[in-house]
């Protein structure tokens, strides 16, 4: 256990955010046995007023949970020094097992409570609430996530001693790997992860663009968001890093945020992230817009998040294009 | 005249810019600084000093690097022990070498 | 306009003080009519309004505002439809202690979101109208209780509501107060709101403004004329 | 998005209002909290400056150092183990270094005496450090003299004061010739303190302290990584207790926020249930309640940090001195350079808005849920 003013915040945080959530599944469970809209008993009453406690909440807990990820990253890469042959935040993960699962569950929480909340909001609109019982129990079931995350978190801070022999994101990323995936991610070839990445926006705008439009396939959306995720970290981490940092082999996720490339990360993972959970969204409240009560409100709230995932996923492009275009590295031969 | 909410709002960003402005004031700072800790740090080298001179009231506490393993009044390799800069600082963890 | 039927009303329900309110409502308030409840304390008149004035759901039974069904809204919806549809003056006035009498007027708009200033201008012309003009700066405090109300009037106005509600308007004014508040019921009624009351006072239930009157007892409604 | 701005500053400007109505409870909270925040911001800002300061300044420390070991006691280390570690692969040079202790009973200090690598003492004068010519009240051309082990007096005339902006790494130093070392303190000519070693490739730091080790098993060996690793971890723990420490006093903050929140009087019961009467949402409730805790607590946030800037970076630290300072008779004069981090100003913020924000949800909740018909009643 290391004793650093950033740990003990992240440790609270993610502590707290699990108890609020924990605390809130018997509840949870009552509103899934017992809602009934047409009751006019008080204990009905109590049940609806308690909604917004949890909605609430759950606001603090997203709130909390993005600023620990943010936290949790720059502290990984700020703690590099403590660990010998760790240089940046992928040598202070891989100090023990905890390290990137603890990542990972961060970065599911964060999705999942966005989607929560956009249940929420949309189910808010309709004169009847009838997304209520979908909406609890998802919280039942994210309760376990935020739990884990929060024990796992725990187990990788218990777990850190200084000065443990890590491998840092040189071995990691270039050659002679310690993780299968990262490492394929890495030797992703720059042409292959340009073109999905090139690809998978577009795909990812234009149905946008038909939600946007014609007010559906909020579920397609959804699913190229996912997709433009997964491509877009992995065009990153192959390709992208290494226009940022100018050496070919250096792939790393992490350092294109720190200060001595100008924090440039901040400007990928932000739109990146904003137009994922805005996607999801989209989808979310695209297949809300089904009850009959939210046939009118719904569509609009999917229009808008779908406005901000397309904004959010071109912003990413043009960044990701600027970075290339500025970069004095050259991986392709223009054939004049 | 204007509405409270606007002057809030404005308090808070010039708070904010204030806050942003000890970001410039540190980077003035360090680099007004940056001679100053090359001298230190050019002297360190030229000695082969390995401490800072904080912490001087004890024999084993000015080198905190280079202390005993078993230095006196130390009860334990842990132990915040008698002298007021040894609650802040405990002697080195790694004197083994490796 | 409303439709109650079967509607009750329980206080502490499952508790060893349970207690109804309503035992059973049937009625029918008809729309630019003024119309007066009257009946003793504990006759269950304010709950009735609080019931047709959306600020309140019924243990049973259906409120229907304009043949859509509110009786089991959510409190969500219900504060939607209240705002834009009910104004309120209660008995002891409940202005906002601290601010003055105009931002008193537009404290219901705020959650609106409309424009600042128009809203400023829509308060101001409604205090003018209700001869308070001059004492839009005041605090809310230092107005005597015919100001209060003329206030609290002008603040149930400002969402422009079809419906104004008030609770014992005349239990805190003298007569000349009375007779003043009456006229300003009946210019609203001009308007073309419904305006309903409850009142012990005969004063109110005689005056010639009035259309209905509904006698209440317990709970239920004795004589509805 | 025009009505939802409209909507905000309406709140935020009946939010003020509200907290103005209540000034005296506002101003309390707000003093009480940014004093918190400040400490705590003050307690990070000091020991990162001083992280950082010595991460730089310790930069140039010998890369490796070689020190004998007998019975767990440092001891000196004979010449020719030198020779010795000059044979490992890979070293570049090994010297050996003369320095150790000297108290010094008409001051009650300790000095450090070290024969100098970078300069020639002539026997019988010295280069004192500021400390020591401060505690000593000694200037250039003085006298100086210390009895040596066998009881002999040993003079040293001050030849030179270091000069004071390196007083940080310098304030107790005490450099003298090697003959007069030696003679001080009866030191054989084929001994040293230790041996400095440089590595020709400093990649193999590592590899080639395993050499000497193996080499040389009665031998420690301190590494420059090591020695600088141990200072980050060394003020990050002291940081982190410290903190622990003042945990408490944000849980006292956040029961007493608790407290405030939860305990509205009757005349901010009743202005809720006013407000719910007259047609307020219980999200409008809620969101007004939060902008009254935010604009509480951003400003807290924002004058505590600003204070703890002015306070550790402008003021001296006056209130951390003390602890740093202990018994020392010797404290070097320095001025602390500004080093700030993004990373702590943003655990500052989270350490204290998150758990006021959390302390007073609950209680602004049971607020805005109260029956909107009560007024009525």
């Amino acid at each position: 256990m290391l004793f650093q003013p950033a740990i003990i915040a992240l440790m609270l945080a993610s502590g707290l955010a699990a108890l609020l959530v924990l605390a809130s599944v018997p509840f949870a469970w009552t509103v899934v046995r017992r809602w009934n809209l047409a009751d006019g008993s008080e204990a009905q009453l109590r049940m609806e007023r308690r909604t917004y406690l949890v909605a609430t909440l759950l606001k603090i807990v997203m709130a909390a949970e993005l600023a620990a990820l943010v936290l949790f990253v720059f502290n990984a890469d700020r703690m590099a020094t403590l660990f010998t042959g760790a240089m940046c935040a992928v040598g202070t993960l891989k100090v023990d097992p905890w390290g990137f699962p603890t990542l990972y569950l961060k970065l599911a929480v964060f999705f999942l409570a966005g989607c929560w909340l956009v249940l929420d909001h949309v189910d808010n609109r309709g004169w009847d609430y009838p997304l209520i019982r979908v909406k609890y129990a998802a919280l039942i079931l994210l309760a376990p996530v935020l739990v884990g995350s929060a024990v796992v978190q725990g187990a990788y801070f218990m777990g850190l001693r200084a000065d443990v022999i890590t491998s840092c994101c040189s071995t990691l990323f270039s050659g002679g790997g310690v993780t299968v995936t990262s490492n394929s991610v890495a030797s992703l070839p720059h042409g292959l992860a340009l073109s999905l990445l090139a690809g998978s926006l577009a795909a990812v705008l234009a149905s946008g663009a038909v939600v946007l439009r014609w007010r559906r396939c909020g579920w397609l959306h959804a699913l190229l968001s996912v997709a433009a995720f997964v491509i877009g970290m992995s065009a990153i981490i192959s390709t992208i890093s290494v226009y940022v940092y100018e050496m070919p082999h250096h792939h790393c996720p992490f350092c294109i945020l720190k200060r001595e490339y100008g924090h440039i990360g901040y400007a990928l993972y932000v739109p990146l992230f904003v137009g994922t959970v805005c996607g999801l969204g989209a989808g979310i409240a695209g297949w809300a817009g089904r009850r009959p009560s939210l046939s009118t409100m719904a569509p609009l709230v999917a229009r808008s998040l779908a406005a901000w995932s397309v904004g959010g996923y071109a912003l990413f492009g043009l960044v990701a294009l600027w970075l290339i275009e500025r970069s004095h590295l050259i991986l392709f031969e223009v054939v004049p | 005249m204007p509405r409270p909410a606007d002057i809030a709002v404005a308090l808070f960003t010039v708070a904010a810019c204030a806050v942003a402005a000890t970001f410039v004031d540190a980077a003035i700072g360090v680099s007004d600084a940056t001679p100053r800790l090359a001298e230190r740090a050019a002297l360190v080298e030229r000695l082969g000093l390995t401490d800072l001179s904080l912490f001087t009231e004890a024999r084993y506490t000015r080198h905190l690097s280079q202390a005993d393993a078993h230095a006196p009044f130390q009860d334990h390799p842990f132990a915040i022990e008698h002298f007021p800069s040894g609650s802040l600082v405990t002697p080195p963890r790694h004197q083994g070498g490796h | 306009m409303i439709h109650l039927t079967g509607v009750k009303k329980a206080f502490n329900q499952g508790r060893a003080n349970e207690f109804w309110a309503l035992k059973g409502i049937d009625l029918h308030v008809a729309q630019g009519k003024v119309t007066v409840f009257r009946g003793p304390s504990g006759s269950g008149k304010t709950t009735l309004l609080t019931m047709v004035g959306c600020l309140a759901r019924p243990t049973s039974g259906r409120v229907k505002l304009k043949e859509r069904d509110i009786s089991s809204l959510p409190e969500r919806f219900l504060t939607d439809i209240r705002r834009s549809t009910f104004g309120f003056v209660f008995q002891n006035f409940n202005l906002l202690k601290g601010i003055t009498a105009v931002e008193n007027v537009m404290v219901p708009a705020y959650p609106l979101g409309g424009d600042h200033g128009a809203l400023r201008h829509r308060a101001h012309e409604l205090l003018d109208r209700l001869e308070m003009g001059p004492k839009a700066k005041s605090m809310a405090e230092w107005l005597s209780g015919g100001e209060a109300q003329r206030v609290a009037i002008a603040r149930a106005l400002i969402n422009d509501p079809q419906v104004v509600i008030a609770d014992e308007p005349t239990a805190n004014l003298d007569s000349a107060r009375s007779a003043q508040f009456l006229d300003i019921v009946a210019e609203m009624k001009r308007d073309g709101r419904t305006i309903l009351m409850t009142s012990h006072d005969p004063l109110v239930a005689e005056a010639g403004v009035v259309d209905h009157v509904v006698t209440m007892r317990d709970g239920v409604v004795v004589e509805a004329r | 998005m025009p009505v939802w701005l409209n909507r905000q500053r309406a709140l935020l400007d009946f939010a003020l209002s509200s907290l103005g109505r209540r000034l005296g409870k506002t101003l309390g909270l707000a003093v009480v909290y940014t004093l918190i925040v400040a400490v705590l911001a003050s307690v990070m800002l000091f020991s990162h400056a001083i992280r950082r300061e010595a991460a730089q300044v310790l930069a140039g420390t010998p890369e490796l150092l070689v020190q004998r070991l007998v019975a767990g006691r440092h001891d000196m280390i004979p010449a020719e183990r030198l020779d010795a570690i000059r044979a490992v692969r890979g070293v570049k040079s090994a010297e050996g270094r003369l320095w150790g202790y000297l108290f010094d009973p008409a001051a009650a200090a300790n000095y450090t005496l070290m024969v100098p690598a970078d300069r020639v003492v002539e026997a019988g004068s010295a280069v004192v450090g500021s400390g020591v010519a401060d505690v000593r009240g000694v200037a250039v051309g003085d006298l100086m003299s210390f009895r040596a082990h066998d009881g002999n007096l040993v003079q040293f005339r001050i030849k030179d004061v270091i000069d004071n902006d390196s007083a940080l790494v310098s304030a107790d130093l005490f450099l003298v010739s090697e003959t007069d070392f030696r003679r001080l303190f009866g030191v054989p000519a084929d001994r040293f303190t230790d041996i400095v070693v440089a590595v020709r490739n400093p990649r193999e730091v590592r590899t080639v302290a395993e050499k000497i080790d193996a080499a040389l098993p009665d031998t420690r060996i301190i590494l420059r990584d090591e020695i600088l690793r141990t200072y980050e971890s060394v003020f990050d723990w002291r940081e982190g207790i410290l903190l622990v420490l003042l945990v408490g006093a944000i849980l006292a903050f956040a029961i007493f926020a608790w407290d405030k929140a939860s305990g509205l009087s009757a005349e901010e019961k009743r202005e809720i249930g006013i407000l719910k009467a007259v047609g307020w949402e219980t999200s409008d409730v809620i969101r007004l309640k939060a902008m009254e805790g935010t604009v509480v607590s951003l400003g807290a946030f924002l004058a505590g940090y600003l204070l703890a800037y002015l306070h550790v970076f402008h003021w001296g630290a006056a209130l951390f001195a003390p602890v740093l300072k202990g018994w020392a008779v010797m404290y070097p004069e320095f001025q602390l350079t500004p080093f700030v981090d993004e990373l702590q100003v943003a655990t500052l913020f989270f350490f204290t808005v998150f758990p006021y924000t959390l302390a007073t949800v609950v209680p602004i909740w049971r607020a805005a849920t109260v029956d909107p018909d009560q007024v009525m009643r």
